[in-house]
């Protein structure tokens, strides 16, 4: 006796992501109605720029140490932000900064968002006593401050880029296990999985056609909160005396050097601490902004 | 109740003992300490003599039955540096540390939730704009820098405040502002957003029906179904807290736990390492553990399980 | 001479403001409630039928929605410009309501005890044991057993009909002039519905108090009303009689209605549905709102919007019950006029 | 309403506050002391230092900060005169050398310890005893272990037998030893001693918070009469730019390492002044021999030398702060001679390298370089790189960790350059023999026909001989280009300007020898 009258479409969140165009499309149009996504955004693309074309902006040669001209405050000689302990040009050092910072974030996002996500996948997608194992480990690790952990890690392998990629890599994949498996485990329990299994379709299938599609929103919003978390990781190894050592004028390395000029030379330590704000900042907008406008039931955490 | 009690127990000893095995291994493949502490001029042979006295030149597995069989009697062995007991140290400097990773956290809570809530109530206003930009900030900012910064403003240039070490409450005002500055911003966040999401559920609607007046509502129906997930941040937290302290304890001259770990970490004093990671460890996992005793008292859906 | 309604809604117009956009879910509706009586308001979702009950409970979103026109008018008192507390003391209290979810609609961390003591701590001057005894005696009177064990429980620990029972009797504790249901049964098992329904029907019985049903479910309506009022797209189409608007329903939106309702011998037959979707507020033009989807539009109702054509109490907003438009329209062989 | 939160929120947390720090609370002030108002005589002073003590035992612990802090708590049998390191009496009052293997040793009396028990020989071999007992994981074991046994004479007498010739054992009772009370650590076992220590010295222990603050106060009856400032704090503050603060805003008097940037800020604070000295610690850079590269070739490692300004490293990155070094010693050496110094010739750099076969376009070498261990350290590898650039060769610096940077080192894993420092060394021995034999890793080079005069230089006993022997050594080493020596590190204190302190050549801090002028 009871029928009802139907539902209008399209009120539900859609569980595979409508067309490339469209959503590209809508995106746009989400950003310019966000002032803190679009200023995100404009923060972002200005560090991808500096990081590819740093070197042909720069007014300096970052690394190269002029000593007469050690320590002069900004817009002194031609020196916009003034010059450090060795003379080298403060802003062509914090631009090839933006490239170090980049590739940290970057880098670490794709070694730990990749290996987290198939262990995500594996433990929530197969469950059984791999799930338990691994799930295991992942909570071992997150018995540990992270970053306590990246600290103990680089003091153990060495500092060095590569070896703090891989140390924020090892502290952070866990998050994406996480945050994978239990996206996975949602997604098992959707209809149109459960659908598909019961006609028949392959689990590896399944998995490529229906389950990796429906992970990407979740990875992209999480990666991009996680770079601003990894950069000022890394910013905070380097303070302790392990990192990324110099001369590599990366930004936390400029800060630890810097540091102890903070009566002397305030401008050492002000400008790369600002632009390691900066950054987390825009990537933090950005990624609220994208969390916020892919998937508003995150809007929680 | 018991049984959880008791599985948890359990899950608690499992973790730290696999936290323990993966830092020793690390650790013990990461090189050889003795070099550090004998003098420089100390040939080979004694270098040697001094290794196989601490045990480095035997097999690693035998190495690794020895410790952990000593680890769980709470016996990490002797700092290397001091000669003193490891466990011992760590347990000395963890009060400090406790203390302030404590007044971060009530201070962190005593600011955020009010903000928090005051913010999602009054959604979109100016208050609100500003207390959200604020929070955004406040997780950006490196800790060591704004430590600095307040050492520089506070210390040297107003010379109001000391500039940290242990001691008496205005040597604490400092660190705790910064070891808080994070969990501010990251609770308030969270108090906001939590708070938005559960002022947009229907039982507040159905209390607003009932005509219970608006702070009414907030303070006692809506803070309450937002405490279940602000427990669970917060128990994490305080492990984040616990990190932070590393920085802080350095910048501040606080004499905590962190900033032994960090200190033996440059010394290579594996045994308080692991030590410090098993205290680090232990808290943690019994942290969480209390947090899920607590949000089990508050919410009555898992406690009757 | 009629008593005169107990609600009566005049001209009400809603605005619901999102970013730069305004939205109007309710443009110029009319309506009355008299007293004891069991009024259902019909329509798809999205039809301003809840914000019309909100609105007459003074909930809309506080920054964002706003009445922009019109009255109403409750048992004298006129509720539009009413202060927030003024309006407290009504809320719960003269006007309760129902909600449509009652598995989301009681709060989880508190006991049923707790939640009900509210209306009562807020509109009563009792003790804590006379709130206990009288939320056990409300609990009965929905018929739920283990009523002085239910107080102390969690909303968990009850099934979804004996939740919409607590929340029947949180709508009823302070006797309430005007009981607002909100698809009081859409969330609950067929068999509960009935319950539900019966309950309701019983207690409106029991009580001087009025009902107002609000549903998309017909045969609810047919079931429980004195009067419907079909709402389509913000605004009023028809009201009449529930006999008159089962006989004779004169608004084509009302007609789709009809025909999409199974009769009882007829299951076999493809079930009609009303093509076409509810226009969105900001797609309204100046005509007939139901115009782009109404098998028997013409010219005239893509250009102006229908006033209320009234006949002995049915009243129903549509050009074809014009005598002078009727002449312009083009298929008039089919008004769908049954009998 | 909102104030009263605010201030709700302040009580709640000085309550916490206050509840959590009953303990610690207790005497926090003596910093302000300190200061004292004007015309009170101030008899309180606090040193900032880099980290805590390891231990307060001693002869234990190798590491400067430990040694610093406790020799104002024990006092050695032999010390160093601060301006030119020359033996001068303490707890022993002669020493004489009887044959190869013994010395005897004539001690003072009337010394107390702090606990009111007499110093006397059994004293001064137990604290010698103590090295060797392998218990007691001495860190200076190794340095001692010729030692073959410590004879009791009598009250004041003792006699030490050597297993073979120890021509440096006086250096090593200045340098290492300290006294220790038999009877005390006897009783409480050395974990109390450790930690409440007692000896003869100027200062007794009050109070030790670990990672947070060492207290002495003047020991009344002490020998030489009690010392001027009466109650000394050593803070623990890791972290520069905070000990920096400190200094700044009043809380400590005096800390030491003060960076050479900073020199400025602080002359120019009407408080305070610099004490400067040159050290007799030395920074060089080592070029290495034990790896297979070019710095095998002595003309790489002479071009190196002229190609290096270290005239310019010292005033453009030290800011003239630091001795320009010429050879393998420093003048505070005993055994120093004069040698000739490389002159800065970049094209007589880039004509040997051409001459071993080396293009300078295309050589790419490798520089590792602790960071923060010298004064600029990793600052003045990358000024070394940037010389070297300007003959055409690529330096990668290569900035280490201090535990990595030693483990390289020990390891033998550095390629070409690396940077070290040495010291406080005083002797040629033990300079010349752990720097520049296969078995010292700490320069990367040796030479077989040098490291066998090294070691025959070593066993003699004639002091002329010795000396002579040294002193070709030192030449040798200089023409083999046997590394780039750059400069006695300069050690730079940040004091009160009230404060009367003269720095050590040793870098020993000792308040018993300060005092405030009034």
């Amino acid at each position: 006796m009871t029928i009802e009258i139907p539902e209008q479409p399209g009120s539900s969140r859609p569980a595979v992501t409508p067309g490339k165009q469209s959503k590209l499309a809508f995106l746009w149009s989400s950003l310019l109605h966000s002032w803190t996504g679009m200023t995100g955004f404009i923060i972002i693309l200005l560090l991808l720029f500096l990081s590819l074309f740093g070197q042909w902006i720069a007014p300096f040669d970052p690394m190269h140490a002029e000593f007469s001209k050690k320590l002069l405050p900004p817009m002194t000689d031609g020196h916009l932000l003034g010059t450090d302990q060795l003379g080298r040009d403060i802003l062509s050092r914090m631009i090839a900064g933006a490239r170090i910072s980049v590739i940290i974030g970057v880098m670490t996002v794709l070694i730990a968002g990749t290996f987290g996500t198939v262990v995500g996948i594996v433990s929530g997608y197969f469950r059984g006593w791999l799930d338990v194992v691994l799930m295991r480990i992942v909570d071992v690790q997150l018995s540990f401050p992270f970053i306590l952990l990246v600290l103990v890690i680089n003091a153990i392998i060495g500092t060095g880029l590569k070896n703090i990629i891989l140390s924020l890599a090892i502290g952070g994949w866990v998050i994406f296990a996480r945050v994978v498996r239990s996206e996975v485990l949602a997604l098992r329990e959707k209809e149109f999985i459960t659908a598909s299994v019961a006609t028949g379709v392959p689990r590896i299938q399944i998995l490529f056609k229906h389950i990796l599609p429906n992970l990407f929103t979740p990875i992209i919003i999480l990666s991009s909160l996680q770079i601003a978390t990894y950069i000022i990781a890394e910013a905070s190894v380097s303070f302790l005396g392990f990192g990324v050592q110099p001369p590599n004028p990366a930004w936390g390395n400029m800060l630890s050097e810097g540091k102890d000029y903070i009566f002397s030379s305030w401008w050492l330590i002000t400008f790369p601490g600002v632009a390691i704000m900066i950054t987390a900042l825009g990537v933090n907008f950005f990624g609220d902004w994208l969390r916020d406008t892919l998937d508003p039931e995150l809007k929680g955490e | 109740m018991l049984d959880f009690v008791i599985k948890r127990v359990i899950q608690v000893g499992i973790v730290v003992l696999l936290a323990l095995t993966v830092v020793f291994f690390l650790i013990r493949l990461s090189g050889d300490p003795t070099p550090l502490f004998l003098p420089p001029d100390a040939p080979r042979e004694q270098i040697d003599e001094y290794r196989s006295k601490l045990g480095f030149d035997r097999p690693l597995l035998v190495q690794y039955g020895e410790f952990m069989k000593n680890a769980v009697q709470g016996d990490f062995g002797n700092s290397l540096r001091s000669k003193e007991d490891a466990l011992g140290m760590v347990l000395q400097r963890l009060p400090a540390t406790f203390q302030l990773a404590i007044s971060a956290l009530v201070l962190s809570l005593l600011i955020s939730i009010p903000l928090g809530v005051l913010s999602a109530f009054k959604r979109n206003s100016i208050f609100d704009r500003i207390a959200v930009a604020l929070t955004v900030i406040g997780q950006a900012i490196p800790s060591f820098w704004f430590g600095l910064l307040l050492i520089f403003i506070f210390a040297a240039q107003l010379k109001v405040l000391p500039s940290g070490g242990g001691g008496s409450i205005v040597h604490m005002i400092l660190p705790t502002l910064t070891l808080a500055a994070y969990s501010i911003a990251r609770f308030t966040r969270f108090t906001r957003s939590t708070m938005l999401d559960v002022l947009r559920k229907d039982f507040i609607r159905t209390a607003k029906a009932s005509g219970v007046p608006t702070p009414r509502l907030i303070a006692r129906y809506a803070l309450k179904n937002s405490l279940i997930p602000i427990i669970t941040l917060v128990a994490l937290d305080l492990g984040t807290l616990l990190g932070g302290a590393v920085i802080t304890e350095v910048v501040f001259s606080w004499p905590g736990i962190g900033r032994l770990l960090l200190q033996s970490l440059l010394n290579r004093d594996f045994p308080i390492v692991l030590a410090g990671v098993f205290i680090i460890a232990l808290i943690y996992a019994v942290i969480n553990f209390v947090a899920d005793l607590l949000y089990a008292f508050v919410n009555p859906q898992i406690r009757v399980r | 001479m009629m008593e005169k309604p107990l609600l009566e809604i005049q001209n009400l117009h809603v605005e619901f403001k999102s970013g730069k956009e305004v939205v109007r879910p309710i443009r110029g509706i009319d309506l009355k409630v008299n007293r004891r009586e069991t009024v259902g308001i019909v329509g798809e979702s999205g039809c301003g039928k809840s914000v019309t009950s909100l609105t007459v409970m003074g909930l809309l979103p506080e920054k964002t929605g706003r009445i922009a026109d019109g009255s109403i008018l409750f048992d004298g008192t006129e509720l539009t410009a009413l202060p927030e507390k003024a309006y407290r003391k009504i809320r719960g209290n003269d006007i309760s309501m129902i909600f449509q979810e009652p598995m989301t609609s009681l709060n989880p961390v508190f006991t049923i005890g707790e939640q009900l003591s509210e209306p009562l701590r807020q509109h009563r001057k009792m003790g804590k044991k006379e709130i206990r005894e009288t939320i056990i005696s409300t609990l009965k009177q929905v018929g739920l057993p283990r009523a002085e064990q239910i107080i102390d429980e969690y909303p968990h620990q009850l099934s979804g009909g004996m939740r919409q029972r607590v929340m029947i009797s949180l709508a009823l504790l302070c006797q309430p002039k005007l009981m607002i249901a909100d698809e009081p049964t859409t969330a609950l098992d067929v068999t509960i519905q009935a319950q539900i329904l019966e309950l309701l029907k019983a207690i409106r019985g029991s009580n001087d108090m009025s009902l107002m049903l609000i549903t998309h479910d017909l045969g609810v309506v047919a079931e429980m009303c004195d009067r419907v009022i079909v709402m389509y797209a913000g605004e009023i189409v028809e009201e009449a009689g529930v006999e008159a608007i089962f006989d004779r329903p004169l608004h084509p939106y009302t007609q789709g209605l009809m025909q999409s309702l199974p009769s009882n011998n007829e299951r076999k037959g493809k079930l009609f549905s009303i093509k076409g979707q509810v226009p969105k507020p900001s797609e309204i033009g100046k005509g007939c709102a139901f115009a782009n989807r109404c098998p028997h539009a013409f010219d005239r109702c893509f250009a102006e919007a229908p006033p209320v054509f009234s006949e002995a109490g049915h009243q129903s907003k549509c050009w074809l019950l014009d005598p002078v438009s009727k002449e312009g329209s083009r298929d008039e062989s089919s008004i769908p006029i049954r009998s | 309403m909102k104030k009263g939160y605010f201030l709700a929120v302040l009580l709640v947390l000085s309550f916490v506050l206050a509840a959590c720090t009953e303990g610690t609370a207790g005497d926090s002030e003596s910093a302000s002391d300190a200061k004292g108002e004007d015309g009170k005589q101030k008899d309180s002073i606090v040193i900032g230092f880099e980290s805590d003590a390891a231990t307060l035992i001693a002869n234990s612990d190798v590491n400067y900060v430990t040694d610093a802090q406790i020799r104002s708590i024990y006092d050695p049998l032999i010390d160093r005169d601060g301006d030119t390191g020359e033996f001068v009496p303490v707890l022993a009052e002669e020493w004489e050398n009887i044959d190869e293997l013994t010395w005897r040793l004539k001690l003072k009396e009337g010394v107390k310890f702090h606990n009111g028990s007499d110093f006397n020989a059994e004293a001064a071999k137990f604290s010698i005893d103590y090295i060797l007992d392998d218990a007691n994981q001495s860190f200076y074991k190794s340095r001692w272990s010729d030692i073959k046994e410590v004879k009791v004479l009598s009250d004041y007498e003792v006699e030490i037998i050597t297993s073979k010739p120890f021509p440096s054992l006086i250096e090593r009772i200045a340098d290492d030893l300290l006294i220790m009370d038999p009877v005390y650590v006897n009783d409480v076992g050395t974990e109390e001693a450790s930690k409440k220590p007692v000896g003869t010295g100027p200062y007794e222990f009050v109070e030790w918070s670990r990672d947070n603050y060492l207290k002495l106060k003047a020991f009344e009856d002490y020998w030489a009469g009690p010392a001027k400032i009466k109650n000394v704090e050593f803070r623990y503050i890791p972290e520069f730019s905070t000990r920096l603060s400190a200094f700044v805003s009043g809380e400590i008097d005096m800390f030491k390492n003060v960076p050479v940037d900073s020199v400025e800020k602080i002359e120019s604070d009407e408080n305070s002044k610099i004490a400067e000295t040159a050290s007799a610690r030395i920074n060089y850079l080592a070029l290495s021999t034990f790896s297979d590269g070019p710095m095998k070739d002595v003309k790489v490692r002479q071009a190196m030398n002229h190609a290096i300004d270290v005239d310019e490293l010292l005033e453009a990155v030290l800011n003239g702060h630091g001795t320009k070094l010429t050879g393998p010693l420093s003048k505070i050496n005993s055994g120093y001679t004069e040698t000739d110094a490389y002159e800065y010739d970049p094209e007589k750099a880039k004509e040997l390298l051409k001459e071993a076969g080396y293009d300078p376009e295309s050589m790419e070498l490798t520089l590792d370089t602790p960071n923060g261990r010298y004064p600029m350290d990793s600052q003045v590898a990358q000024a070394i790189a940037a010389q070297l650039q300007r003959i055409g060769i690529t330096v990668n610096v290569q900035v280490n960790e201090w535990g990595a940077h030693l483990e390289k080192v020990r390891n033998r894993e550095i390629k070409d350059m690396f940077i070290l420092g040495w010291g406080p060394a005083f002797d040629a021995q033990s300079t010349i023999e752990n720097l520049f034999t296969e078995a010292g890793p700490y320069s990367s080079f040796s030479e077989p026909g040098l490291e066998k005069k090294i070691y025959e230089t070593n066993e003699m006993f004639d002091q002329d001989e010795r000396y002579d022997g040294y002193a070709e050594i030192q030449k040798a080493l200089v023409e083999q280009a046997a590394w780039v020596p750059l400069w006695q590190q300069s050690d730079m204190y940040a004091v009160r300007k009230d404060l009367d302190f003269k720095p050590k050549v040793d870098e020993k801090i000792l308040p018993y020898e300060m005092s405030w002028e009034n």
